[in-house]
């Protein structure tokens, strides 16, 4: 196999490895790379300081770390490009006796993420039941109008609330559903083998890897487009609202159109939020529940009604921050999948060196199970 | 004259002396084995016992009633000290209304038995000076009027009352703060957006506090609070 | 030999060389960080100096000739002053003069014990706006604060220089302290006729000049002794050609031991800048209320000692370790991602350099290395530590990605007969810390995170006045602190049972207590993290909880410190450098566990927290167990690394020093913290008649920490100056100098590249004879949880 | 068969969460926030599992039962984390439950 003790090996720190032998390779990708997050993380804290947006010129800042990483990136992955699964290690001994050591790196790297997105999930929990419900402290009628109250306003209380909200959500879930399910396509694909291949696809043996590239490529290509769409979605959902013309106006009960969270007022600055729900003379009062404290003060003329205004800073805080942290993780998968779609399309893939899919595939589910826990956490409760 | 408070004395000593025991114990054996089993001369004829050789793991050399022995005396070393600090504890954080507590209850309150109550008052930590509120406390049992310099700086006086008890309710108005009353040993941390608590039982040396004006000690701001951290001192005065 | 394009070059070299080093005292940071503007102005305006007032003193000559009278007039502008109608309350000010006489001119001025003051009450007593002389009918009686400008009669002093300080208010006139009423300092000094040989007084030598100089210097020292090891490495290569493939060699390398080599350049030079940075807080502490640096330089001071010593300093030199020796000992070529190890390493350095722009501006991160909510997001913390938490989050992703290398490569790449139990002490410490750290560091990620976005697009994590828990961070930061405390000793304890057993010449006893102990610790340090915020406000039940959990941590290394004593019993200790810190490891580190017994009982903790003694404990066992443990390591290890034997002498000297300064500056902490001082202050002060603090005594015992620092300081450039002078000129070390056992005395030394060829892996023998009893239950649990023996990798 | 199973599951969740069950959660004596919240932890798990052991063939492979342990490794740092951090609010120490003091002799 490898190993090629004593002789001296040519040093390429630029161009594609002679995977034949092991370690070590050189190679300017981790410098690179890491000055390229340094430049990033620098220029973007020039940007906004304190919330206010100080000096938009370090933009540029932020797009030369972007540049440099993508550097980086592409130095790691001429390297990697040539690689044709020849040299897998494995583990040897307990526990991970026969393994190939990417899969257990890569389930290791998972366990570290499993640590971040419970960090998110204590946070949430703890600020969900640390600070009083928005809607609770309505109903409980102990505010006045005109000064805010601070509280908790989960964002389902304003994307559950009709099925047009709640739409880009749910179509983010099944793309991430169907994209975990190409990503499985894609793997078969490119584990069958050549005599299978063309019984299934009843082409000669002669171009069956010609036809499987392309296929494999399809598949990745597919998964990256569904992560692209849960991209555009999320950020559809926060920024931008979308119309319900024609018919589908009076189905969303007279509104032209659905506006987004920021349109909605639920942004990490809101520290005023005002919203329907917290008016006492919507649809002349008849939403309140009759059992409501806020009711009975109506009633008897205790309470003068009218709007009530609320701190959401630290509910929307949490929001944004962990479905922003899954959606960077997306980010992360779209920029691994761009890479494996190229080099399936060069016929990188077929059923000796099918492994590196797989090892995607676990991160890609992985992603799809935080979603999972996500979705409902933050969206519908 | 005692560190601070005598609860806190009492454990200092007692801690004290089983950290002299462990510590002789385990310099003495150090010192020993150190000196002892020092290689003769040279190391040529030295009486290989475990015969250690490279690339061969070396034989065990365990005894398992000696490992269970000093895993086990340690583990009753360590139950015994919690158990003896067990019971400060209601001491440093004795609940308010608990009538047989060691403070009792508010004096005044229905039912507060006279000679074993105490007196509620409130501090409030600001960037970088202390606000001290005695309420409607008569000026004799607690009174914070007054101001005195200490090393440039304008500070405020507590003045309290020896043998009285009392029940400080902490915030802040913008970062953690945390009063440390140096002489009675006890600090907590006044937090933004919360209320929390602290009992101080101020005691003097000289059984009548130095005449009238009184033994002061020093209030120390004991969690990091920014550029005058170090500034941030008060005086507390205990008259009899 | 060369020719003469390189022989300009390297002459360009020397040049610029010598610039940088006379230039370095100007390296100035930018004025606006260091303002001269003292801080003690008047606090009970609001409470920071407020930039849009602006106050001057007028009628002041460039060198005031001695004892003439000179007519000043004082004014500000800017500020609310006199926003209200009423022409009455614009605003104060209090002139100090550091020598000469001050004297009043009109009513509108009073001197007040040698301040010149304005002369002025508060006219509203109803503050209803209204003067209380106008209400009373009469005419407004204007007095010294209805005007924003004041004249003032100074007679100058026979000599010498006089510094004027300035303090000026200007309040909205609503005759209440309020927010909004702002105020400002200025000072200036005019020099007068020099007297015979009057020393003109020195400039106080500013503590960011001498940190830059410092740093530079280090830097350029660093740079010249490697240009030289690279110059002894191939005399005739050394020319411009040949060193620019060294340094890409270097800058690329994936190889584990030049990876390490480049942590442990890494790990000293911080060692070193965070040294310096003691010493510097040393100096300000050495007397009582002493102004070296003012409390805003010392806030900033503290916490980068604390950033770089744990995160820049012992986390790279454990790494240096790892990096070396784990393939060496469990017999493997390299580690299992070797680039992604390469880019573990590169992450730490670029880090580095964010967290000390702050440094560079004057205003670098001041909010301690815990960095406490709120005050990390208010609006008084620094400009810099944004880019300190910015720095702290790529050191974050470097541990991570360290973790999963060393996990992958203990669990999966094992020579084949080398099972969990044969493998070496110091290979498990670096599993259970890599562990240990890799579980807990998110934690610590995800908190940095939330303080980065609050510091900069403005979510409200930490915004107390939103309803954001400043405790949410406390949890979230001791969550992951005190997992990484135990991630800094644990492989100190590796490299001491290394080095115990190889010089007692016998096997460690009690191997398989020892790593149930340290795999103890590693599930105990998750429970215990509450007594860092035993009077935070945490809630009281978790208080009482991790009180109970955190006695518990003293068994397991007790358990370890005992195991160390039994054995050296019957052993034939040959007494090296290497032991002798050993040994010194267990003196300062048993201290440090027995004065760490102190906190978990809470009433006990109540009084000790935030105080010297903490500082004293945790100096015991970071410095005294720590770094203790990595000098033995280096000692240790340092003839394997580069195949030449470092000095014993020089070794000795620099144990006896380090060891005996190092005790000289801890100890007597324990007794300054119970007394009285309280950690973080910028100065502190001895007894005054009037109210008790530390005792007088105590001013002479900081003193004589402040001289031992010193000494430890400069202790630690022995083993510098042996290291160097052992690759340059040491003998050629064998194979195995001490007589260990593990696989890296098997290869040569320096060991070759790749460490082990992977065609023939060593062969580990056991000298235990293993009678083939049945495995039991849990070992054939085990077994069938795993992939069968035979068959190849199912997955493809 | 697994993608179907989960595009089902993910459907009724939606639906329950957008079709008004206020009169049904009345039937069964619970607030319509309680019948959610009981109605998505019930679809969350099995999706959990299924995504976990079918796509991330951590049931049914050689290597599932040894990656199932290491993915389940964690769970005991993931429960400290969220007893401590997560279900824990601040308090002064004066209301120290009744169970962490000491008997009164001590």
């Amino acid at each position: 196999m490898s190993g090629d003790h004593g002789h001296e090996h040519h040093i390429e720190p630029w161009g594609p490895h002679d995977w034949s032998h092991g370690a070590p390779h050189n190679s300017f990708a981790p410098l690179v790379m890491s000055i390229g997050f340094g430049v990033f993380l620098y220029a973007f804290a020039n940007i906004f300081v304190m919330g206010g947006l100080e000096n938009i010129s370090s933009m540029a800042g932020v797009m030369l770390g972007f540049i440099i990483i993508t550097i980086g990136l592409i130095i790691w992955w001429r390297q990697d490009m040539s690689f044709d699964g020849v040299y897998e290690p494995q583990g040897v001994g307990a526990p991970f006796r026969n393994i190939d050591l990417r899969k257990v790196a890569m389930w290791i790297f998972l366990m570290s993420e499993m640590m971040v997105f419970t960090s998110l999930f204590s946070t949430y929990i703890r600020y969900r039941l640390g600070i009083p419900n928005c809607e609770d402290v309505f109903l409980s009628g102990e505010w006045v109008e005109g000064t805010t109250v601070n509280c908790f306003e989960p964002a389902a209380h304003l994307i559950a609330s009709s099925w047009f909200h709640l739409a880009p959500g749910a179509v983010n879930t099944f793309a991430l559903i169907v994209s975990s399910f190409t990503i499985v396509l894609a793997l078969k694909t490119a584990k069958m083998s050549n005599k299978k291949y063309a019984k299934k696809y009843d082409i000669e043996t002669a171009n069956v890897d010609a036809h499987r590239s392309r296929k494999v490529g399809i598949y990745l290509g597919s998964t990256l487009f569904l992560a692209t769409l849960f991209l555009t979605l999320k950020l559809i959902e926060w920024f931008v609202g979308f119309p319900t013309p024609g018919p589908l106006t009076d189905l969303n009960h007279g509104h032209s159109e659905i506006k987004s969270l920021f349109a909605e007022g639920y942004t990490i600055h809101a520290n005023a939020y005002t919203n329907y729900h917290y008016d006492t003379s919507y649809h002349g009062g008849h939403d309140i529940p009759t059992d409501s404290a806020l009711y009975a003060m109506l009633e008897s003329g205790a309470h003068p009604g009218g709007m009530m205004m609320a701190d959401i800073r630290v509910s929307a805080s949490t929001f944004y921050v962990t479905t922003g942290t899954h959606g960077v993780h997306v980010f992360a998968g779209m920029v691994g999948l761009s890479y494996m779609t190229f080099k399936a399309l060069r016929g990188g893939y077929g059923p000796s060196n099918a492994v590196s899919i797989e090892y995607f595939g676990l991160y890609w589910h992985f992603v799809d199970l935080v979603w999972v826990l996500v979705f409902p956490f933050f969206y519908l409760y | 004259m005692g560190i601070a408070s005598a609860t806190f004395d009492g454990l200092w000593n007692h801690y004290e002396m089983w950290s002299a025991i462990v510590g002789a114990f385990t310099f003495l054996w150090l010192a020993h084995h150190s000196l002892v089993y020092r290689s003769k001369d040279g190391d040529d004829d030295w009486e290989d016992i475990d015969g250690i050789k490279v690339g061969v793991f070396p034989k065990h050399n365990d005894d398992l009633k000696l490992e269970l022995a000093w895993t086990i005396v340690p583990f009753i070393l360590i139950v015994w000290l919690t158990y003896y600090s067990w019971g400060p504890i209601n001491e440093v954080w004795a609940d308010p209304d608990d009538p047989d507590s060691k403070y009792g209850l508010e004096c005044g309150t229905d039912g507060h038995d006279p000679n074993k109550c105490y007196h509620t008052i409130s501090i409030i930590g600001q960037q970088w000076f202390w606000i001290f509120d005695c309420g409607n406390l008569d000026a004799e049992i607690c009174d914070s009027s007054e101001y005195q310099d200490l090393n440039g700086t304008m500070v405020p006086v507590l003045k309290l009352k020896q043998g009285e008890y009392y029940l400080a309710n902490l915030t802040s108005e913008d970062v953690t703060h945390a009063p440390w009353f140096v002489k009675f040993g006890v600090k907590e941390d006044t937090v933004p957006g919360l209320e929390t608590a602290m009992w101080i039982a101020p005691t003097c040396e000289t059984s009548n506090c130095g005449g009238d004006q009184g033994e002061s000690s020093l209030i120390l701001c004991t969690e990091y609070c920014g550029d005058n951290h170090a500034y941030m001192s008060a005086i507390v005065t205990v008259v009899n | 030999m060369m020719n003469k394009r390189s022989l300009i070059q390297t002459f360009a070299i020397f040049v610029i060389i010598g610039l940088a080093l006379n230039l370095a005292p100007e390296a100035d940071s930018l004025p606006s960080g260091i303002a001269g503007q003292s801080e003690k102005g008047c606090i009970c305006h609001g409470a920071i100096p407020d930039s849009g007032v602006t106050p001057s003193i007028t009628g002041l000559p460039s060198t005031f000739n001695a004892s003439t009278t000179y007519t000043l007039t004082v004014s500000f502008t800017g500020g609310p002053s006199g926003t209200d109608a009423a022409p009455f309350n614009l605003g104060g000010f209090n002139l100090a003069v550091s020598s000469g006489t001050l004297a009043a001119v009109d009513e509108r001025v009073k001197i007040e014990n040698g301040e010149a003051v304005h002369n002025g009450i508060d006219d509203d007593e109803d503050n209803n706006g209204i003067h209380d002389s106008v209400e009373a009918g009469g005419e407004p009686i204007t007095s010294g604060n209805d005007f924003t400008s004041w004249t003032v009669n100074w007679t100058s002093p026979e000599s010498g220089s006089t510094t004027f300080n300035l303090a000026v208010n200007s309040v909205n006139g609503d005759g209440a302290a309020s927010a909004d009423d702002k105020w400002n300092t200025m000072s200036v000094s005019v020099s007068g006729p020099s007297s015979g040989i009057v020393a003109e007084p020195l400039e106080p030598a500013d503590p960011f000049v001498v940190l830059a100089t410092l740093i530079i210097v280090s830097g350029v020292l660093l740079g010249a002794v490697l240009l030289y090891t690279f110059y002894r490495a191939n005399p005739d290569g050394f020319n411009w050609e040949s060193f620019a493939p060294w340094i890409t060699g270097w800058l690329t390398t994936t190889d584990h031991k030049k990876v390490g080599t480049l942590y442990f350049l890494a790990g000293f030079f911080f060692l070193g800048i965070g040294g310096i940075m003691a010493m510097i807080i040393r100096v300000q502490l050495a007397v009582p209320g002493n102004d070296f640096l003012t409390q805003d330089q010392y806030n900033q001071f503290f916490t980068m000692h604390g950033t770089v010593m744990i995160f820049l300093a012992a986390m790279p030199l454990i790494n240096g370790f790892a990096n070396w020796l784990i393939p060496l000992q469990i017999g493997a070529a390299d580690l299992a991602l070797p680039r992604i190890n390469a880019m573990s390493f590169w992450l730490q350095p670029v880090g580095a350099l964010l967290i000390f722009t702050g440094i560079f501006s004057g205003a670098a991160a001041d909010t301690g290395w815990t960095g406490y909510a709120p005050y990390i997001v208010s609006e008084t913390a620094h400009t810099g530590t944004t880019m300190w938490v910015a720095g702290q989050i790529m050191l974050v992703a470097s541990s991570t990605l360290t973790g999963i290398n060393f996990l992958t490569t203990i669990c999966a790449m094992r020579a084949p007969t080398m099972g969990w139990m044969q493998m070496p002490l110091f290979t498990w410490s670096i599993f259970v810390a890599n562990l240990m750290l890799f579980i807990s560091i998110p934690a610590w990620g995800v908190g940095l995170i939330q303080v980065y976005l609050d510091r900069t697009i403005g979510t409200a994590f930490y915004y107390v006045a939103s309803g954001g828990d400043p405790l949410l961070w406390s949890h979230l930061f001791w969550y992951f602190g005190h997992p990484e405390v135990y991630v800094v000793i644990v492989p100190a304890f590796g490299i001491i049972s290394e080095v115990i057993a190889t010089s007692a010449r016998r096997s460690v006893f009690g191997y398989r207590s020892m790593v149930y102990a340290m795999a103890g610790i590693g599930i105990v340090a998750f429970i215990v993290y509450g007594h860092h915020m035993f009077t935070s406000g945490m809630s009281p039940t978790l208080r009482f909880v991790t009180m109970l959990t955190t006695m518990l941590v003293a068994v397991p290394t007790g358990i370890k410190i005992f195991n160390w004593l039994k054995t050296m019993h019957k052993g034939s200790l040959i007494y090296r450098t290497h032991t002798l810190w050993a040994l010194g490891f267990l003196v300062t580190f048993t201290l440090g566990g027995i004065s760490g017994m102190f906190f978990p009982s809470l009433a006990m903790d109540t009084h000790l927290h935030e105080t010297y003694f903490v500082v004293a404990h945790f100096h015991y066992v970071f410095v005294g167990g720590t770094v203790f443990g990595m000098f033995s390591g280096i000692y240790y290890w340092f003839p394997k690394m580069s195949g030449k034997m470092m000095d014993e002498k020089w070794g000795l000297l620099h144990f006896l020093t380090a060891f005996i300064s190092f005790n000289g500056i801890f100890w007597p902490m324990h007794k300054l913290g119970v007394m009285g001082m309280a950690r973080r202050h910028h100065t502190w002060f001895v007894s005054v008649d009037e109210y008790t603090n530390i005792p007088a005594e105590m001013a002479d015992w900081n003193l004589f920490i402040s001289v031992s620092a010193f000494l430890f300081f400069f202790s630690n450039f022995i083993l510098i100056g042996n290291m160097i002078k052992t690759i340059i000129s040491g003998k050629k070390a064998p194979a195995d100098p001490w007589g260990g056992w593990s696989f890296e005395w098997m290869c040569t030394s320096p060991p070759p590249t790749p460490s082990f060829d992977p065609h023939n892996l060593p062969v580990l023998h056991d000298a235990n004879e293993y009678h083939e009893s049945e495995p039991g239950g849990f070992t054939k649990w085990f077994a069938g949880l795993m992939v069968p023996e035979d068959d190849s990798e199912v997955s493809h | 068969m697994n993608f179907y199973g989960l595009m089902i599951l993910t459907a009724i969740e939606v639906g329950a969460v957008g079709v008004d069950l206020s009169a049904f959660a009345e039937s069964i004596g619970a607030t319509e926030k309680q019948l959610t919240f009981g109605i998505l932890w019930g679809i969350g798990i099995p999706k959990f599992i299924m995504i976990a052991a079918i796509f991330m063939h951590l049931y049914g492979d050689a290597d599932s039962k040894i990656l199932t342990m290491t993915a389940l490794f964690p769970a005991f740092f993931i429960i400290v984390m969220i007893f401590f951090i997560g279900l824990t609010s601040p308090g002064a120490p004066t209301d120290l439950p009744a169970w962490c003091r000491p008997p009164s002799w001590l």
